[in-house]
């Protein structure tokens, strides 16, 4: 029995290793047949920036992990609209086609998951 | 009720881990099952079984090894995180060629597919932060 | 009640106070419960009573919001439909 | 030669141990006769609240610990207003008496030391 | 320059901002880059490039904020008279 | 210039410890002196032995084992915060009769006096926070 289980992440992609392991638990349920759905909200969006290069300090590039999702099965992407506005960030500078919702949609994203976790 | 839990911070750092372990407690005092404890990100240091305790502060490594040894509690922690954290097993251990076992031997290290498996065979999913 | 919110730092609350419904409850654990000194709107709260007392809140803690043990914790976890954890 | 060494303390006191561990450090500093001053600031206030039980989750008491400051020889302890004012803190609910600064002074201070650390 | 101010995250610059004198300089690491894409105000402002490399912000940083390898940084601490590190 | 360096944030959980380390090799390499590295609060995890750096990331642990070794660089681990998080040396496992050592030996587990020592005996004073 697939459950829909939602990945909230909500952390900037470089200061912490939080974002690179959330992603690895990502790939994951999405083999594991999952209905999978991840939303990017907060300083979480930065992991979308694109041209992002981990290398420059020593590390794995974000961005291009993310860009591994559909793969692995994960299509159903998110972004937070109020989020994008207040960081500057549109469409173009993405490295990923997102879905906006507004924060009354992403209320009927939660309300219709059996799991969120981050 | 079942319920899964996931460990995100480590002990000291965080006070998610003995957040979590004193709703782990009371959840089975109620009568509930717990599945599994993931412990993913710095979580898995509450393994880490050379830990000296201060004695004026609780031992919440000890507390973890006692919800799995007497309450048969399964304690996961996450392979890649550990790995790279330093914490091993004694399989890991000589498959990596390292001096010594850091993770005690009431933790088992085991692959993220068990995490997914934490959240389907559950009722809820309850993950604590760091 | 649909989900429980869990708020864990004061940051956190940015991101989790827009996406309440009527419906849901809020538990404030950790460092989380210094929120519990204002009025908060949106859900209904509650507070992790061993949190609020180690750090010398009792007499700190809104009207608005209830204490909760942590065996109030696993019935709000049992009464929910799922569990959403914020952190910043 | 003494130096002057400003402990900086700006975290909450239970969220993690780094405000108790912070303030071991502070007490070797004043065992070891340098010229220590020590700044309250932003949720590093909370660590100066009255009432305080780190038994209720197992640890010690943070404000109890601060208490010790002055046998150890740190006297200098200083707590920014506006940070106070934010949180709605005064000296009443306060453990220990404590100097308010506002910002000039708080850069006065701080451009007097040879160290500033957390 | 009087003092060199660290900041490591956003959050912490809330904290940093009001302490600033005119004569000293901040320099953004690691999460604190994100801070360089506005205008900032109250000393000299340097970000450090790797890091901003890391997060793909080279298109966006201020015009009045200078990058800094870490040589410059080794510089910045060697002209300073005392380092105050910001985190939240 | 005679540098001493603080860290307090942990290896993957913090950005701190690796942005540390350039600094350190930055300023050898332009000639000042690092008269000691003091790790506290979980900076003392960069000292943990027994890690596997992932294939694709900067084995941090040993880059600091190379500063220690390579440049006679003091790599000094707060005995205090060292012990709860589990890492010890040989003369504390023996002292807290633990199956193991955890620390690298490039590390020395110090107490705290060497902290305040590092602040008066250095130019300037550089922690770099979690």
């Amino acid at each position: 029995m697939a459950k829909r289980i939602l990945f909230l992440l909500n952390r900037a992609p470089y200061g912490s290793s939080y974002a690179l392991e959330a992603i690895e638990s990502i790939l994951v349920a999405g083999v594991f047949d999952q209905e999978v759905s991840v939303l990017f909200t907060g300083a979480g969006l930065y992991q979308l920036l694109s041209e992002q290069d981990g290398g420059a300090i020593g590390g794995r590039t974000v961005g291009k992990m993310l860009g591994a999702l559909p793969e692995y099965g994960v299509t159903e992407l998110f972004a937070c609209r109020p989020s994008a506005e207040r960081l500057g960030l549109t469409d173009a500078n993405l490295c990923l086609p997102v879905t906006w919702l507004d924060y009354a949609e992403q209320r009927r994203l939660i309300g219709r998951q059996d799991v969120v976790t981050g | 009720m079942v319920i899964s839990i996931a460990v995100h911070g480590a002990p000291y750092a965080s006070a998610g881990s003995r957040t979590a372990l004193r709703f782990a407690e009371s959840a089975l005092r109620l009568g509930h099952r717990i599945h599994r404890v993931f412990f993913y990100h710095d979580g898995v240091l509450a393994a880490a079984g050379q830990g000296v305790a201060p004695q004026d502060e609780e031992d919440l490594h000890a507390g973890w090894v006692r919800l799995g040894e007497s309450h048969g509690v399964e304690l996961a922690v996450c392979i890649a995180n550990a790995l790279k954290r330093g914490m091993l097993d004694e399989a890991e251990r000589d498959r990596y060629e390292k001096d010594a076992a850091t993770a005690h031997p009431a933790f088992t290290i085991v692959g993220l597919g068990q995490l997914i498996e934490a959240m389907t065979a559950a009722d809820r999913f309850v993950t604590f932060a760091a | 009640m649909a989900t429980l919110h869990l708020v864990n730092k004061p940051a956190a609350w940015e991101g989790c106070h827009p996406l309440l419904d009527a419906q849901d409850a809020v538990l404030l654990i950790e460092d989380g419960v210094y929120l519990a000194q204002q009025a908060l709107s949106g859900a209904t709260f509650y507070a992790l009573e061993p949190d609020i007392r180690a750090r010398g809140l009792s007499q700190r803690i809104h009207t608005n919001i209830r204490p909760a043990s942590f065996d109030d914790f696993v019935g709000l976890v049992e009464g929910c439909q799922r569990v959403v954890t914020w952190s910043a």
